[in-house]
């Protein structure tokens, strides 16, 4: 008997069902935003959401996904961590009849996910390189700070930068170090490359966390005025940073928006719309300290 | 007294298995959907890469040393297999180009995990590199290979027959839980039926009486831990085959939930004392309060706090319990 | 009534109906026990009657018991060494209880170090106290030294030092010369009666009689727990006591010459072992030697005169710093580890049977069956039938006392884990084998077993080699006697050109 | 033989030092950017986080133990020191709300740190639970806490007077250096020179033997592992000035970082036995060598293959040459 009651309870409160926010990692301020902005959104039409961290890990997704389907969740709202290392784990959502919407990073499948709303890093990176080409004159040194080496974001943005600024023989990089997306890490590898390199011009960094720490060590060494710094995220300390004149361009992307959609789509699909378009991409807007005033972090003003 | 002596380590062996009913039990309550058939399997798939690992682990911590190469040797002979698979190997100075059938990439990965396994066991015994250090070492340099091999991209698309290893399902059971099966099953005989086995926990338990008493001490070692790369090297196999992908950031962090199992399953870091079937129990634990946390709809944050407090607790309530 | 008043004073430490039980064994049974002011009191017993849980509860190892324990009269219950220890009341355990890498200074006053104003360690001061008392002991050894660099017998000499180093009233010593030479024996000796002397009340444990009847005013036995009676020695013989400790007669055992001269079974030529760090010294310097067939060799000499790494160096352990040939029957062998050794039938008992020679956490049946496990197996598989067999032959043969043969090895009184040792070699089925101190720290019963052993296997026609450092054992149970000093080979006898004179001659060396 | 033990023991604690010395010639050899001043704070600055967490490490690892739960506290104390800083606390049961000033916070997170490492402390002595698990539970506890207490964002805008502590130079030295030396310092006074020092390793060398010679092994243990959170707070602070934010996934994989330093500089894992100075030489070596892949430009891929055999090599020459 108390058990049909609890179920009874549990229908009253949560008509319509419970959602599942499947985040690459919760390492980053950027993506506790996608899924934080994702649970609230799915909270405000009426679902129960819960957040799933994978750790960067695509075989800790694949258990979630195990568990998700297992625990019957009615839709997944997904950061995959693997474009294709991820695919299996939508089709068997889809299998089990749970439909999966992508969130910024894409999976190289069209018929598994309902829908795709994406940040595309590669044009993004594009836009960065040549405001980046354009603020050196086509003319300089500078170095690249990676992300993790086994992301294929690090390589996605990486790419993207280098298919504009490798068309300008006089930029030339000197040196390309990885910081693992990370602000410590950052900052100490930027020291020692000052050593070998005290007369760069600029640096790129994969993202925002990484272009702070780059930054406070080019101002440790007194050469803030001469580096230009260049980011990717749109995160607050940079969008910040660039106000002061600190920092000089980032991508901004839109993960609130992003996410506001995915759970918007989810919601329509349940209640019976079938049509989304594959993929939509959300643009990404380069932020620099003309246009500053525009943004907030991860966002419009 | 043999009775006594017998009954007691049944009892401790048990205690694992105590908490583990109990967890089931509260977990039975608190959620019609755990004690499902599908969530068993999923339960039992999930950790079925643990289980390798912490097999071989079990067998390196029981000679007294340790092995935290696991997770770096599994994304590398992971990525090797998926890498054959894909695109074959090229001898440039032989013109040569070999392609690979499933079972030869699976038998390349298990040669390669073998021989990372062996260079372990290699500057351990030969080198006296303290193990800790030695397979830091490797830690490291596995996984800069697998970034190499890799070239920092994941290795997708390995086909059908590949996925089995990780997807399938054989007489309803899945295949990663048979293979777990197996080697669970061939290192129980090992360890409890066979001299080798005899002789890790003889090396663990005393190395100098086991040194006297003629035993190999260095052969034994080397075939320790590259019985560890092995079977890491099968966790790659079944990781890669269960995302259909070989990730080149794959597996971090993985040693030290396998070492969690080991020592949550009663084997002591000093060596000589212990048991595969408590690995298997400490594994479980682990899986099914993963799981739990999920079914349970725990947030995230608070789940690393839960899952750390009940790990202290599982083994608290077993040392409180061992002492009558 | 004066008289027992005056005795009753003389009482510094008293326990009264102690009893103290272990999960599975009551240790102490109702034992009531004195240790008078300025006597020497000895407590022997055979392995595992009680004696050093006796001393724990004395010394407030064991805080829980049944019983009293008074100190001048008074109920005291002590509950941790550090307070007995202020109390006056200190022990010098069975088993060395040193911290290895700390200096012989600071594990002598481990716990009560000397500090200057500032509250760090005056080591100045605790240097000079060390070295006033090392001189004592005869032991010259910086106080500065590591611990573990120094021998055993140095090590059980700093533990001793160490109880010296309190202002004590009672000095309880757990088997304090189980690892120590002869002459070191007579230098305690001559500290204990000065203490004597000084009014400290003194126990003294130990398996050597004669060392009862050297030292002791009062002698007490214990069996399984009780205690069953207390003599003066002047009053009794050396077998009154063995009957009291053994519950029966026993008669001391003598090895009947069994050799062969014309079989040689091993033959050891010129073999040298360089010392590990400085080039042009020996630990072992061209020593020769051989067996006979039914043969038992003893090896004397002094503390770190080299015999245990004579042993070593012939049974394969030092392969990389040792040379000279060996020959087994007449072939010559390559010994390049232990289980070459083996493979020729060498088998070697080590010196130390807990560090060296058994597998503590392992069942008594795995430590027997360790070096001869192929035996055990049938399709390639350990079968434990035959292991169990293998086991309780050995068991049974040896009259191993335990539970059974799944018992853990810890839990086995010294003697029985000896024999367990033993038995291991046994199960090799070896020609030769090789006992390096085999009776150190076992009661007299379980000693005159292991001695019967011996001249079982000697008539069986094996070879034994025995290192000792009691010469009245060497000369009762060998046929030849080698003398080693200094790493070298100073002489040979043979039975009955051998006396003691002649053998201590031989063994002290020419530089002291 | 007197003599013959202290060249010995000279020897071997050099060994680590000519390892550096090696590393450093060669190094000036191949970048003439690498020996200069500049660079030798930047490496000192960037190690000082490390050897903080090391020598905390160093007592641990004397006494027997382990922790790893450092990196994880090191965020957490971070994150409190920053919260402390910027919004203070609010206890709405006392209707009360506490700002802080830099040195209320800086106490505040130290006080936290400790507490951190008591809890280790506790778990392992009252309860008896293995070092490795109470800690690697510790870790995980840490981390979840340090994400609800930051809700997964970096706090940031510390202001100039906490940034001091990262960034400031006092008499051309910078601050971390000189907390670092202090630290060291003191720790070389405990360590050798005081009874607390020589009761760590007496536990590590042989715990029955300190029992039984009246030392409290418990309150040994604790005052250590209760250090070693301190500690992990100075770490946390030091990072946290450093990035004038206090970062929710600081401080990931630095158990291993810090362990390493200790191992490399000599400390046997299985205590009793190794130094404070071996652990900095040990920490020295690992700073030197990160510093010198970035100016030696290699790849991020080859870096890692690199580091782990440099590590690997630096052990088996320090192996070889005490054979001898
Ligand atoms: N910690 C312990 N746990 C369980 N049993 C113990 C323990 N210590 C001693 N015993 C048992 O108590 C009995 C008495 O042991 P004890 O060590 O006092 O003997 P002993 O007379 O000192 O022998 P020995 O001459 O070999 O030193 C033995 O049966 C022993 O097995
Ligand atoms: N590991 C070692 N390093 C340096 N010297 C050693 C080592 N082991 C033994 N020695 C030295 O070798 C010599 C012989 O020691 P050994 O232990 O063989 O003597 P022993 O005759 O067996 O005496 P004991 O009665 O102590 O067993 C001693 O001078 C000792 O100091
Ligand atoms: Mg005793
Ligand atoms: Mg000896």
């Amino acid at each position: 008997k108390p058990k049909d009651e609890s179920r009874a309870l549990e229908e009253a409160t949560q008509s319509k069902g419970r959602i599942a926010v499947v985040i690459s990692t919760l390492n980053n301020p950027w993506f506790v935003v996608l899924g934080e902005t994702a649970a609230e959104r799915a909270g405000q039409l009426g679902y129960e959401a819960t957040i799933f961290d994978s750790q960067n890990d695509t075989a800790k997704e694949t258990d979630h996904f195990e568990n998700i389907i297992a625990a019957g969740y009615k839709a997944i709202l997904f950061n995959p961590t693997d474009a294709d290392g991820s695919i299996s784990n939508v089709r068997k959502a889809k299998v089990a009849g749970i439909p999966t919407f992508c969130m910024d990073r894409e999976i190289n499948s069209t018929d598994a996910a309902v829908a795709q709303i994406l940040s595309d890093n590669y044009s993004g990176c594009v836009k960065l390189g040549q405001y980046f080409v354009e603020k050196l004159n086509k003319k300089g040194a500078y170095v690249e700070l990676l992300g993790l080496v086994g992301d294929n974001n690090t390589w996605n943005r990486s790419q993207g930068f280098h298919s504009v600024v490798d068309n300008y023989e006089d930029i030339k990089m000197v040196a390309q170090q990885t910081a693992e997306f990370d602000r410590n890490k950052a900052m100490e590898v930027m020291e020692s490359m000052l050593q070998a390199h005290p007369n760069i011009n600029a640096v790129f960094c994969g993202n925002d966390a990484m272009a702070m720490g780059a930054y406070q060590a080019l101002a440790a060494a007194g050469k803030a005025k001469d580096v230009m710094v260049f980011g990717y995220d749109g995160a607050k300390d940079v969008v910040d940073s660039i106000n002061d004149k600190k920092i000089v361009a980032t991508v901004m992307q839109f993960p609130r928006l992003m996410a506001k959609t995915a759970a918007e789509w989810a919601d329509q699909y349940l209640l019976g719309e079938t049509s989304f378009p594959q993929k939509v991409p959300v643009a990404v807007e380069l932020v620099n300290q003309e246009n500053v005033d525009r943004y907030t972090a991860y966002g419009k003003r | 007294m043999e009775d006594l002596s017998d009954y007691k380590s049944h009892l401790k062996r048990s205690q694992s298995l105590i908490a583990l009913v109990l967890m089931i039990t509260i977990m039975s309550f608190l959620s019609d959907r755990f004690f499902t058939v599908t969530n068993m399997w999923n339960v039992t798939r999930q950790i079925s890469v643990n289980v390798c690992l912490s097999v071989g682990m079990t067998l390196v911590i029981l000679t007294g040393g340790i092995d935290l190469s696991v997770g770096s040797v599994l994304a590398l002979t992971g990525a090797i297999a998926a890498g054959l698979l894909k695109n074959g190997l090229e001898l440039p100075m032989f013109n040569l180009a070999i392609r690979y059938t499933f079972l030869g990439a699976a038998m390349g990965a298990i040669l390669a995990g073998s021989i990372l396994g062996l260079i372990n066991g290699l500057a351990i015994t030969r080198f006296r590199v303290p193990p800790f250090v030695a397979t830091l070492a490797m830690l490291t340099i596995a996984r800069g290979l697998t970034m190499l091999w890799t070239k920092g991209f994941p290795i997708t698309g390995l086909g059908e027959t590949f996925a089995v290893l990780g997807t399938g399902s054989f007489l309803a059971i899945p295949v990663p839980v048979w293979i777990c099966a197996v080697i669970v099953a061939v290192a129980l005989v090992v360890t409890k039926r066979t001299r080798f086995g005899r002789y890790v926990y003889a090396v663990g338990g005393n190395e100098q009486a086991a040194k006297l008493s003629g035993l190999n001490i260095n052969k034994i070692k080397l075939m320790v831990y590259t019985a560890a790369g092995a079977l890491a090297a099968i966790g790659g196999l079944i990781t890669t085959a269960r995302l259909d992908s070989a990730q080149p950031n794959a597996g971090m962090g993985y040693e030290l939930d396998s070492i969690a199992a080991v020592v949550i399953g009663g084997t002591s870091l000093s060596g000589g004392r212990g048991s595969v079937l408590g690995t298997v129990l400490g594994a479980l634990i682990i899986g099914v309060l993963n799981n739990s946390l999920v079914l349970l709809d725990v947030s995230p944050f608070w789940q690393q706090v839960i899952k750390g407090g009940v790990i202290l607790l599982a083994v608290v309530i077993d040392k409180l319990s061992a002492k009558d | 009534m004066v008289q027992a008043l005056a005795d009753k004073d003389s009482v510094v430490l008293e326990a009264r109906d102690i009893t103290k039980t272990f999960p599975g064994v009551k240790a102490l049974d109702n034992v009531s026990f004195q240790i008078h002011r300025g006597k020497i009191n000895a407590l022997v017993g055979e392995n595992g009657a009680g004696k050093s849980t006796l001393v724990k509860v004395l010394s407030g190892v064991y805080a829980e018991y049944g019983g009293k324990v008074l100190l001048e009269g008074e109920e005291v219950s002590f509950a941790n060494p550090r307070q007995a220890q202020n109390s006056g009341v200190v022990i010098i355990h069975q088993e060395l209880n040193l911290i290895p890498h700390l200096s012989v200074s600071e594990n002598v006053f481990l716990g009560r170090e000397y500090t200057n104003r500032l509250g760090l360690i005056d080591y100045k001061r605790m240097y000079v106290e060390t070295e006033r008392i090392l001189k004592q002991l005869n032991l010259r050894i910086a106080p500065n030294r590591l611990i573990c660099d120094l021998r055993v017998g140095q090590q059980q000499i700093v533990e001793i030092a160490k109880a010296l180093s309190f202002d004590a009233r009672v000095i309880i010593m757990d088997e304090p010369t189980s690892a120590v030479s002869e002459r070191e024996v007579q230098v305690l000796f001559g500290l204990i009666r000065s203490l004597k002397e000084h009014g400290v009340g003194i126990v003294y444990i130990t398996h050597k009689l004669d060392e009862v009847f050297q030292i002791a005013d009062r002698a007490t036995v214990m069996r399984d727990g009780k205690v069953v009676g207390s003599c003066l020695p002047e009053e009794v013989g050396h077998d009154d006591i063995v009957r009291m400790m053994v519950g029966r007669d026993i008669k001391d055992f003598f090895v009947k010459s069994h050799a062969s001269e014309q079989q040689e079974l091993l033959s050891v030529r010129d073999i040298c072992l360089d010392h590990p760090t400085r080039s042009e010294d020996y630990l072992v310097d061209h020593v020769s030697f051989s067996v006979n067939q039914g043969e038992v060799l003893g090896i004397f000499g002094l503390m770190g005169a080299g015999r245990t790494e004579l042993l070593e160096t012939v049974f394969g352990v030092h392969p990389q710093r040792s040379s000279g040939a060996i020959h087994l029957q007449g072939r010559q062998v390559r010994i390049k580890s232990p289980w070459d050794a083996i493979d020729c039938g060498i088998g070697l008992v080590p010196e130390d049977r807990k560090q060296q020679g058994l597998v503590l956490l392992m069942s008594v049946r795995a430590n027997i069956s360790l070096a001869s496990l192929k035996l055990t197996e049938r399709f390639s598989l350990l079968s434990s039938q035959l292991e169990r067999q293998l086991a309780s032959d050995y068991i049974a043969r040896l009259k191993i006392k335990t539970a059974s043969a799944g018992q853990r090895t810890e839990d086995l009184s010294g003697g029985n884990q000896q024999k367990v040792v033993i038995a291991k070699w046994l199960a090799t089925d070896p020609k030769v084998l090789l006992l390096d101190e085999p009776t150190r720290g076992i009661d007299v019963n379980a000693k005159n077993e292991i001695y019967r052993l011996i001249g079982e296997l000697a008539e069986a026609g094996l070879g034994i080699v025995v290192v000792s450092s009691e010469l009245p054992e060497i000369m009762a149970i060998c046929d030849r006697i080698i003398v080693l000093s200094e790493a070298r080979k100073t002489a040979e006898f043979a039975r009955s050109e051998a006396t003691e004179e002649l053998i201590m001659k031989a063994a002290i060396p020419r530089s002291a």
